[in-house]
Formats: structure tokens, C-alpha cells, sequence
């Protein structure tokens, strides 16, 4: 019996057009386009693709709640035996809309979804945990490997096979940690890690610390008095309302609202973190992010301006994953904004 | 010798002979956010917020020793209540609170607090003593 | 946060009362704030004084935003 | 010091008119040990079974597991300063009666757990699967306080052992396990160029139910105290833990501290053993600090270049480990810890309660979310009520067939943090 495999691919790869068909709405095309194509060949009697979804960039990220709906009903008609998505490379858009159909494909419908990714791809945070995610090359020139180890991952999954471990097949770890019997006892290991070390011979933790990288301190401002500075908090604080609703804890999204013209955020802005008590917060929102003596400096020129958005999400028991995707998101509209320093606030 | 700490409980067998007592009407998971705006406003976390073991977390009741003034807020005391209430949320994400055991949680978390009483007493007396 | 934020060369201080967090995310410029329901403020002092304090750690941080620094460095 | 055990291999237990051992089968007389345990004035009933791996049986709640042994040649019968007169033990000619447990059941409260099954999957995740266990279920008289409910069970466990184990008197033993250890000294003279090594043992030491002995004493009670690892072998340690099924040190693991026998394995050869710190798990926060402060110092003060840390349970514990971890490595002192996990149903939750970059080499012995599915047993020893309890966690965990669904946590040693079991944890 052959399996079936439905495709998603973007509005590039979908071969529809670049940039400017980055809106297009999503469409189920019954034939296989681009590399769907090349993955269907690798997979050879084993399993057919059986059609190609094809959605803008934009318009995932942009319209998700429609886009997603698509997806569930696309998936449920064609009824798959496992979803492939990408390879997205390092484009940060498709990478996050691969992550999004894996999110849905795999806790709404249970289908087992594959991708593939580089390394520092945003969408990998969330897509590593919902599927399999192949490590890619940076650009589409790695396609041929990155399809290849995607099919004969593939063939394994629809199989019910036992993966090997990450770094012997070539996926980055999905994070699950299984308990598994060792031929050693606990102690055992101890000792013998125990032992490694004092030989300076390699060995390896069973229950790794999170590491933390580093970045180099970026250059300070030269004259504060024509810098523009931008406010950050974590302290979740939020216009009255939540219009956005953003979590009280875990966050999965962050907030930008115009703070052009307001001297302070009091009286219109309050806190929904769920990691502290709000009392005083929501007596003085700038107790959590300092607005008013921002704008009071900047009244007396020690700084240039303070930029017309304030960013705001909540910090507590939000995934590294989660935070390291609104930082980048963040950081891109800083930049773009041409804000020169930023001041971050956490409760 | 003036008692230095108040009792954060939700616990019915605690009673006011064991010392100062912060009732909270509410969950285990409400006992460990009371302890935390305390911490967050200066208040000593005295004993560690939660137990030893996976099962003392399924318990309906929870009490916590913190200090009766607000001193000094310490980093440790609150990442401590923060990793606690964490833990709590995560061990308990797919269980129910074991009500049908009710009394018997009650019991060991109060012979529980007396002996986190107990041991608090010991160290206070080594401090005074430090001082004379 | 911090850290992706500064990747894009963009100087971030972190005013922040859990400073060994802040250090563990890879904050570079720190400025340590007074609790965590009020990072930046003190509802238990009378407003003058408050208003005071709160000026004084912002100003902090815009010092800490206008200094070079080689690694972590508390302002 | 120098200690033998001497291991007589039983291939079988009956019940029989009178207690005794003929090759290899092990004859206990119930009444001999129902009335040795009415003794005590608080005991009620008691009722004796055995329970044979293989055997469709489940045992629930388990209190206690203890090896039955008997001292031929020495002096240390019984448990001293618990069930007999304080002597110095870690010395002398032990005869134990291997492959053997008596297993304490007794619901001092209506949530303990502990199960131990005989047969198929279950008994894939306990150590107790593969004894031959003789099972003292222990009722004592209404109206006990708890704290004396505990210690009649405790102590009855402890004396059943013994009552046992003088079977052993006169056999001749299959395996004889030597342990000699002189004063550090002495060994790091003879051998000067191995790295020292301590252990650091943990024990929850928090109040009722999660309680340790040494020699008699309440582990709450003391500083971190060096002990000789033959002490512990001999019967110096003893568990009055009721809660954390999975993860607590019952008294036959101490008698068979998996971690002091895999380090003696290599004394001499690769380490120098210099000998066992066990450290109490207090409650507070000061407290915490106090013996994580001592038990680095006592580290220090032997002049250890390496340490194995083992945890007794899940929660608050995990703090001290990380603190004494914190503090040998600081001191620039080779650290491996032992302990189990919590990373949910699906094992993708941060699997510690708290976290430090210095704890760079640990053994995981398990997730203790980890679920198992039981099947239906066809004879339980112990109580009813208790597989309720176990099978009430959730909506769902008890099937239609009788079979149930549970957590590693309520099955006894599954992950046991002295790294007695074989599980471990693999990222994928």
C-alpha cells in the first residue's frame, strides 16, 4: 500500500511568483508543484503526494486565522498520512508558516508533519516541538540534501520506525525526553561519568542546563541628546481592554500601541502579567515602564525622542523559544525604525 | 520572644496556636501566589513553598512560613517561589487534586508546618545568640 | 529579548529587580530596580520622594545606554 | 574497617511450622512472626504473605522494603539504636539472605502509594519485581497518632527482618563480598596518586512520613555527618519515608547503597573512596543553606577532587542538590549528581525545579511523570482503598478492562536517585 502525503509550499516554491505574491491567499492544487515534485520521486512506491498547498507568506502570517482554517480543511479532505512543509531554509516567514501548519496539522488533526529548517530560523522554536524538523542549508541551494534526508525520514515515520538519535539522522531534537532503560544502572553511570571527568575524557550530562549564548554589548550612544530611544517591558502592561489579548503568562504573541503624544501611561494603560500582584502597577503604569520620566527627560533634552510605539508582552513562564522570536520580531521593527537604543523593563 | 513570621495557609487544622495565620480562602495554587506578592513586597520566604515529593503536590491544603515584617526583598526568595509555583503548575497540569484524602493532607501538611516551625526556632535562637 | 534585540546593534539596558536573571539571558547593560511589582517606582514612599527615585533609575539607564561596556556591567 | 557479606543464594520461600533455610529454600513460620510483632502493644493485627516474582500480584501501599540478614560473626544484630543496643557497626561477618525482601504495607495515610507489581509491564519498572517478597502487612491499634502509627509500622518492619534473617545463621554463603576500608589516611598513603572521591547521600529529612535514621537518630536533627560507607552497609540508615514511592531510599537500598558499592568497585583501582557525607534535605530556607554550606565544607576539609550527589525525592530537594552542586564546583571539585525528573506526560517540560550552569554532568534516573499502563491484577496484598488512590489521579487512568493508567512516581524505586534502577532519560 502506498502512503499519502499532502505538500505545503509558499508563494515562491509554489512557482507563482516572489515577493509581490506574498499576500496571495492559500489554494490546494491537486498535482505536484515544485519541490513536492522532487520529494514525491525520492519516495518512489512508497507514498504519493497526493496535492500542494501553496499560501503567501504574508498572508499566513498576516490573516492565521483564516490561513489556518484552509489548512484543517484542505488536511481533513485530502486525509493524509503525514504533512510535509518547506523546506523553509532560513526565509524567517516561511519558516513561521511551517511552523504554523505543523502547530495545526499536529495538535488539531494528529497527522505527523516533517520539515526542514536552518538552524536559526525563527520557526524552528515552535516547529522543532510539533514535528520533525530536517537541518537544512541556509539558502534553497542545499534543496537536493535537504528533500533527501526529508524522505528517508519520511519513510521511517510513515512506517512507525524508531528514529535514530538527532545528530546521527540529522534533525534537530524535537526536545522530548524519553524514559528508556539502560543496560547501566544509575549509579553506575555516575561513577563512570564521574571517572571521564577526572580524564578529561568526553562525556554526556543525561539531563542538560539550558546554555544561554551571548551577544557582544552593541556600541554606546554618542550623544543621547539626538538618540531616539524606544520602551520594551515584559511587565504586561497593556492598554485598558487587552485589545489584543495578550496572555497573562506564556506568552505566544506581543504588543506594539502608539504612545505618540501621551505623557504617561497612566490612567489608560494596566497590567495583565499573572507573575506578580497588579495593585500597584495599575495604580502607575510607568512604576513598569517609566513613559513619563522618558518623556520628561526628552522635555529637558537630555534625550532626543522617545519612539512614537511602546513594545509590551509578559515574561512569566514564557518559552525561551517564544521570547527569542519576539525579540527578533522586535529588534527587526527597532530597526528598521531607525530607534537607536532601547530600554527593556521586567517585573 | 515576639514571633517573627505569619503562617500562609489554606490549611482548616492550622490554628492561630501555632502562631500568626494569613488564611487564604483558595487552592494550594492560591497559597503559593499569596506567598509570592508577599515575597515580592519584602516579606522573608522562610520555608520552601513546596514539599519533597511528587504526591505532597496532588494535596488540597499547602502552608508556608514567611516573616511577619517586610524586610528586604532577596533575589533568591523570589526565584525560589517562581520556580515553585512552576513546579506546581507543571506536576499538576494532568491531575486532579486528590479531595478524597482531604483530611489526611490537612494532618501531614500541619505536623509538616510544625516541624518547619520547629526547625525555623532553632536557627532564630543561633542568630540571637550570635548577637550576644 | 534582550539579547535578540541587541544583535540588530541596537544598545538595550535592562532595568530589572532579578538581576541574575537578567545576567543568565545575556543582558549586557543592567540596571537592577527596586521590586517586582514596581521596577521603577516605590509605592511605600511619599510621592515626592518616589518621583525622585523613579527619575534617578531612568536617568541610570540612559547613562548605562550612553557608556561603552566590554561585558556585563551593573549601573 | 572491614565487612563481609556473605550472600546465601534463595531460590525459594514457603510458609511452614518452623522458620529455617534447607537448600536454598527459605521456611517462615507465620506465627513466629506474628507473635514477635504483638509484641508491641500497638500493633493490632498482622497478617503475612508472600509474593513471588512472576505471580499475577500486586502489593499496595508499600511502606518499606528491608533485606532480612543476621550478624555471625561481630557484634550489630538487628538495627542499632533502632531495634537492638547501640554498637558501632561496619565490621564483622554478615550472613543476608539474598534475594529476599520483607516489604512493609500499612496505609498510615489515606494517599500513600507504592506499588509494587510481580508480573509484566509493571514489574518492568521496579527493583522489588525480582525479589521474592515476604509481605508484613502491619495494623496497628485504633486511635494512634500518627507519628507512633508510623514508627510501630517502621519498627515492625525492621524487627520482621531480623526475625527473618536469623534463618541465615547457619547457612553457608554462595558469594562473600568483602569491604575493607581503613582511615583515609591510611588509604590515601597506599594510594597516593588516585583522586579522592566522597559521596554525598541526601535524605529527606522534613517531619512525619519524610523522615531518615541514623543509628536511631531523626536525620532533621543533625549537621551533614561523615559516615563510613561500611555503616551503611551494615544497617546504619534506615528509611521513614511514606510519601515519594518512586524516588525514596527504603532501608534495603541503603543496606545496598547501589552508589557506595559501585564506588567501592573501583577503590583502589581508579578512585580513592574517602567515604559518605549524608546531608539532611531540611525544610526551610535557612536551613537549606546551613547544610549546603557544611556538607561543601566537609568536601572540602577531606580534600576530595570528585563527588557523586545523590536526591532523595522531587521538589523542594532539588534546590539543595543544585546548591551543593553550586558550591563543590565552585570550590573547583569534580561533581556528577544523581536524580530523576519531572517532564510532564509527554517529557517536554523543563525537567528540573530549578536549574544551575554549574551542574554539568547529571544522571537521570527517570521521568517520574512518565506513564505506565497496569493491568488488572489477579491477587492484591494490601488495600483496595490504595489502588483507588493511585488510579484516581486523573479522568481516564482507570480502564474499562481493570487495567489502569499511572505516573512512575507511585511505583516503588522506579527512579530511585541512589541510581539503584536502570532507567534513564533520552532527549529526542
Amino acid at each position: 500500500m502506498s502512503y499519502k502525503v499532502l505538500y505545503y509550499v509558499n508563494q515562491f516554491f509554489g512557482q507563482v511568483g516572489g515577493e509581490d505574491k506574498a499576500g496571495m491567499a492559500p489554494v490546494m492544487k491537486d498535482e505536484k508543484v515544485g519541490p513536492a515534485l522532487g520529494f514525491d520521486q525520492l519516495m518512489g512506491e512508497e507514498a504519493e503526494v497526493v496535492g500542494t498547498i501553496i499560501c503567501g507568506d504574508n498572508y499566513f502570517n498576516e490573516n492565521n486565522e483564516e490561513a489556518v482554517k484552509f489548512i484543517i480543511d484542505a488536511v481533513s479532505e485530502k486525509n493524509p498520512d503525514l504533512v510535509v512543509a518547506g523546506p523553509a531554509f532560513n526565509a524567517g516567514r516561511y519558516g513561521m508558516a511551517c511552523a504554523g501548519v505543523a502547530k495545526v496539522v499536529a495538535d488539531e488533526l494528529n497527522i505527523p508533519v516533517i520539515t526542514g529548517m536552518y538552524g536559526e530560523n525563527p520557526g524552528l522554536e515552535i516547529a522543532r516541538t510539533k514535528s520533525l524538523v530536517v537541518e537544512t542549508n541556509d539558502s534553497a541551494a542545499g534543496m537536493k540534501d535537504a528533500l533527501a534526508k526529508m524522505a528517508d525520514l519520511a519513510k521511517k515515520m510513515l512506517k512507525g520506525e524508531k528514529l535514530g538519535y538527532p545528530e546521527d539522522e540529522g534533525y534537530f531534537a524535537q526536545g522530548k525526553r524519553l524514559t528508556v532503560f539502560s543496560d547501566k544502572r544509575g549509579s553506575e553511570r555516575a561513577v563512570e561519568m564521574l571517572l571521564a571527568r577526572f580524564k578529561g575524557e568526553e562525556f554526556k550530562s543525561e539531563l542538560p542546563m539550558p546554555v544561554f549564548d551571548r551577544v557582544a554589548p552593541a556600541a554606546a550612544i554618542k550623544d543621547l541628546s539626538k538618540a531616539k530611544i524606544a520602551l520594551v517591558t515584559t511587565g504586561g502592561i497593556v492598554p485598558n481592554g487587552n485589545p489584543d489579548r495578550i496572555q497573562s503568562a506564556s506568552a505566544q504573541k506581543w504588543g506594539k500601541y502608539n504612545i505618540a503624544g501621551k505623557d504617561s501611561l497612566e490612567g489608560e494603560f494596566y497590567t495583565i502579567h499573572g507573575g506578580y500582584d497588579p495593585v500597584y502597577a495599575n495604580e502607575l503604569p510607568d512604576r513598569v515602564a517609566p513613559l513619563d520620566m522618558l518623556r520628561k527627560f526628552q522635555k529637558e533634552g537630555l534625550i532626543g525622542e522617545v519612539y512614537e510605539y511602546f513594545y509590551t508582552t509578559t515574561g512569566t513562564g514564557t518559552s525561551v523559544g517564544n521570547a527569542i522570536t519576539f525579540g527578533k520580531e522586535i529588534g527587526k521593527e527597532l530597526k528598521e525604525a531607525g530607534v537607536d537604543a532601547a530600554i527593556l523593563t521586567s517585573t | 520572644m515576639e514571633q517573627d513570621f505569619v503562617i500562609v495557609t489554606n490549611n482548616p487544622q492550622v490554628g492561630k496556636d501555632l502562631g500568626k495565620v494569613e488564611l487564604v480562602d483558595g487552592s494550594f495554587e492560591d497559597v503559593l501566589i499569596k506567598v509570592r506578592d508577599l515575597v515580592h513586597q519584602g516579606h522573608q520566604l522562610i520555608s520552601h513553598p513546596i514539599g519533597a515529593s511528587m504526591r505532597m503536590l496532588f494535596s488540597p491544603y499547602r502552608s508556608v512560613l514567611v516573616g511577619a515584617e517586610r524586610t528586604q526583598i532577596k533575589e533568591v526568595y523570589s526565584l525560589t517561589i517562581e520556580s515553585g509555583i512552576d513546579t506546581f503548575r507543571r506536576s499538576t497540569a494532568n491531575r486532579n487534586v486528590d479531595y478524597v484524602n482531604a483530611d489526611d493532607y490537612a494532618r501531614i501538611d500541619l505536623e509538616l508546618l510544625k516541624e518547619a516551625i520547629k526547625e525555623h526556632g532553632i536557627i532564630q535562637r543561633e542568630k540571637i545568640q550570635e548577637v550576644q | 529579548m534582550v539579547k535578540e534585540i541587541e544583535r540588530y546593534g541596537i544598545p538595550i539596558v535592562h532595568m530589572s529587580t532579578i538581576t541574575t536573571i537578567s545576567e543568565s539571558v545575556g543582558a549586557n547593560r543592567i540596571v537592577p530596580t527596586i521590586a517586582i511589582p514596581y521596577p521603577v517606582g516605590n509605592p511605600n514612599l511619599s510621592k515626592v520622594v518616589e518621583e525622585d527615585l523613579r527619575e534617578k533609575l531612568v536617568r541610570r539607564a540612559l547613562t548605562a545606554l550612553g557608556t561603552e561596556v566590554e561585558e556585563t556591567t551593573y549601573f | 574497617m572491614n565487612l563481609e557479606l556473605r550472600k546465601i543464594e534463595i531460590k525459594d520461600v514457603v510458609f511452614g511450622e518452623e522458620t529455617g533455610l534447607k537448600e536454598g529454600v527459605l521456611t517462615v513460620c507465620k506465627q513466629d512472626i506474628i507473635d514477635e510483632l504483638m509484641e508491641d502493644v500497638n500493633v493490632k493485627s498482622i497478617k503475612v504473605d508472600i509474593a513471588k516474582p512472576g505471580e499475577k500480584t500486586r502489593i499496595i501501599p508499600v511502606k518499606d522494603v528491608i533485606q532480612p540478614r543476621i550478624k555471625v560473626e561481630g557484634k550489630g544484630n538487628g538495627f542499632p539504636g533502632v531495634t537492638s543496643e547501640m554498637v558501632q557497626l561496619g565490621s564483622g561477618k554478615v550472613n543476608v539472605l539474598d534475594g529476599v525482601a520483607v516489604v512493609t504495607i500499612g496505609d498510615i495515610v489515606g494517599f500513600q502509594e507504592g506499588v509494587i507489581d510481580m508480573w509484566g509491564e509493571g514489574a518492568k519498572w521496579t527493583p522489588f519485581s525480582k525479589t521474592l517478597n515476604i509481605v508484613v502487612d502491619i495494623e496497628p491499634v485504633d486511635g494512634l497518632d500518627p507519628h507512633t502509627h508510623e514508627a510501630t509500622v517502621r519498627v515492625a518492619g525492621l524487627k520482621a527482618a531480623e526475625l527473618i534473617g536469623k534463618a541465615g545463621k547457619e547457612a553457608e554463603a554462595s558469594i562473600v563480598d568483602k569491604y575493607e576500608m581503613d582511615d583515609i589516611f591510611t588509604e590515601t598513603g597506599k594510594y597516593p596518586d588516585l583522586p579522592k572521591v566522597a559521596y554525598v547521600e541526601m535524605l529527606i529529612s522534613q517531619g512525619l512520613l519524610h523522615d531518615g535514621y541514623i543509628y536511631g537518630v531523626n536525620s532533621q536533627k543533625i549537621l551533614p555527618t561523615l559516615i563510613h560507607p561500611n555503616e551503611e552497609l551494615d544497617g546504619a540508615v534506615i528509611s521513614g519515608n511514606c510519601v515519594a514511592a518512586c524516588d525514596k531510599i527504603t532501608t534495603y537500598q541503603h543496606q545496598n547503597n547501589s552508589a557506595i558499592l559501585d564506588l567501592y568497585k573501583r577503590h583502589g583501582k581508579d578512585i580513592n573512596f574517602v567515604g559518605v557525607i549524608l546531608t539532611p534535605e531540611l525544610t526551610t530556607l535557612e536551613g537549606k543553606f546551613r547544610t549546603c554550606d557544611y556538607t561543601a565544607k566537609l568536601c572540602r576539609t577531606l580534600g576530595v577532587d570528585g563527588v557523586v550527589v545523590s536526591e532523595e525525592g522531587y521538589g523542594n530537594p532539588d534546590s539543595d542538590l543544585l546548591m551543593i552542586c553550586k558550591r563543590l564546583e565552585d570550590s573547583g571539585i569534580k561533581t556528577v549528581l544523581i536524580t530523576d525528573e519531572c517532564s510532564g506526560w509527554d517529557g517536554m517540560s523543563q525537567p528540573l525545579a530549578d536549574t544551575t550552569p554549574e551542574a554539568v554532568a547529571v544522571v537521570s534516573t527517570g521521568n517520574v511523570s512518565h506513564v505506565v499502563e497496569l493491568e488488572p491484577a489477579d491477587k492484591v496484598i494490601g488495600s483496595a482503598e490504595a489502588i483507588a488512590t493511585l488510579a484516581g489521579g486523573w479522568e481516564g487512568c482507570l480502564q474499562e478492562d481493570g487495567s489502569m493508567v499511572c505516573e512512575l512516581n507511585a511505583v516503588i524505586g522506579a527512579t530511585s536517585e541512589i541510581g539503584y534502577h536502570n532507567l534513564t532519560v533520552e532527549l529526542y
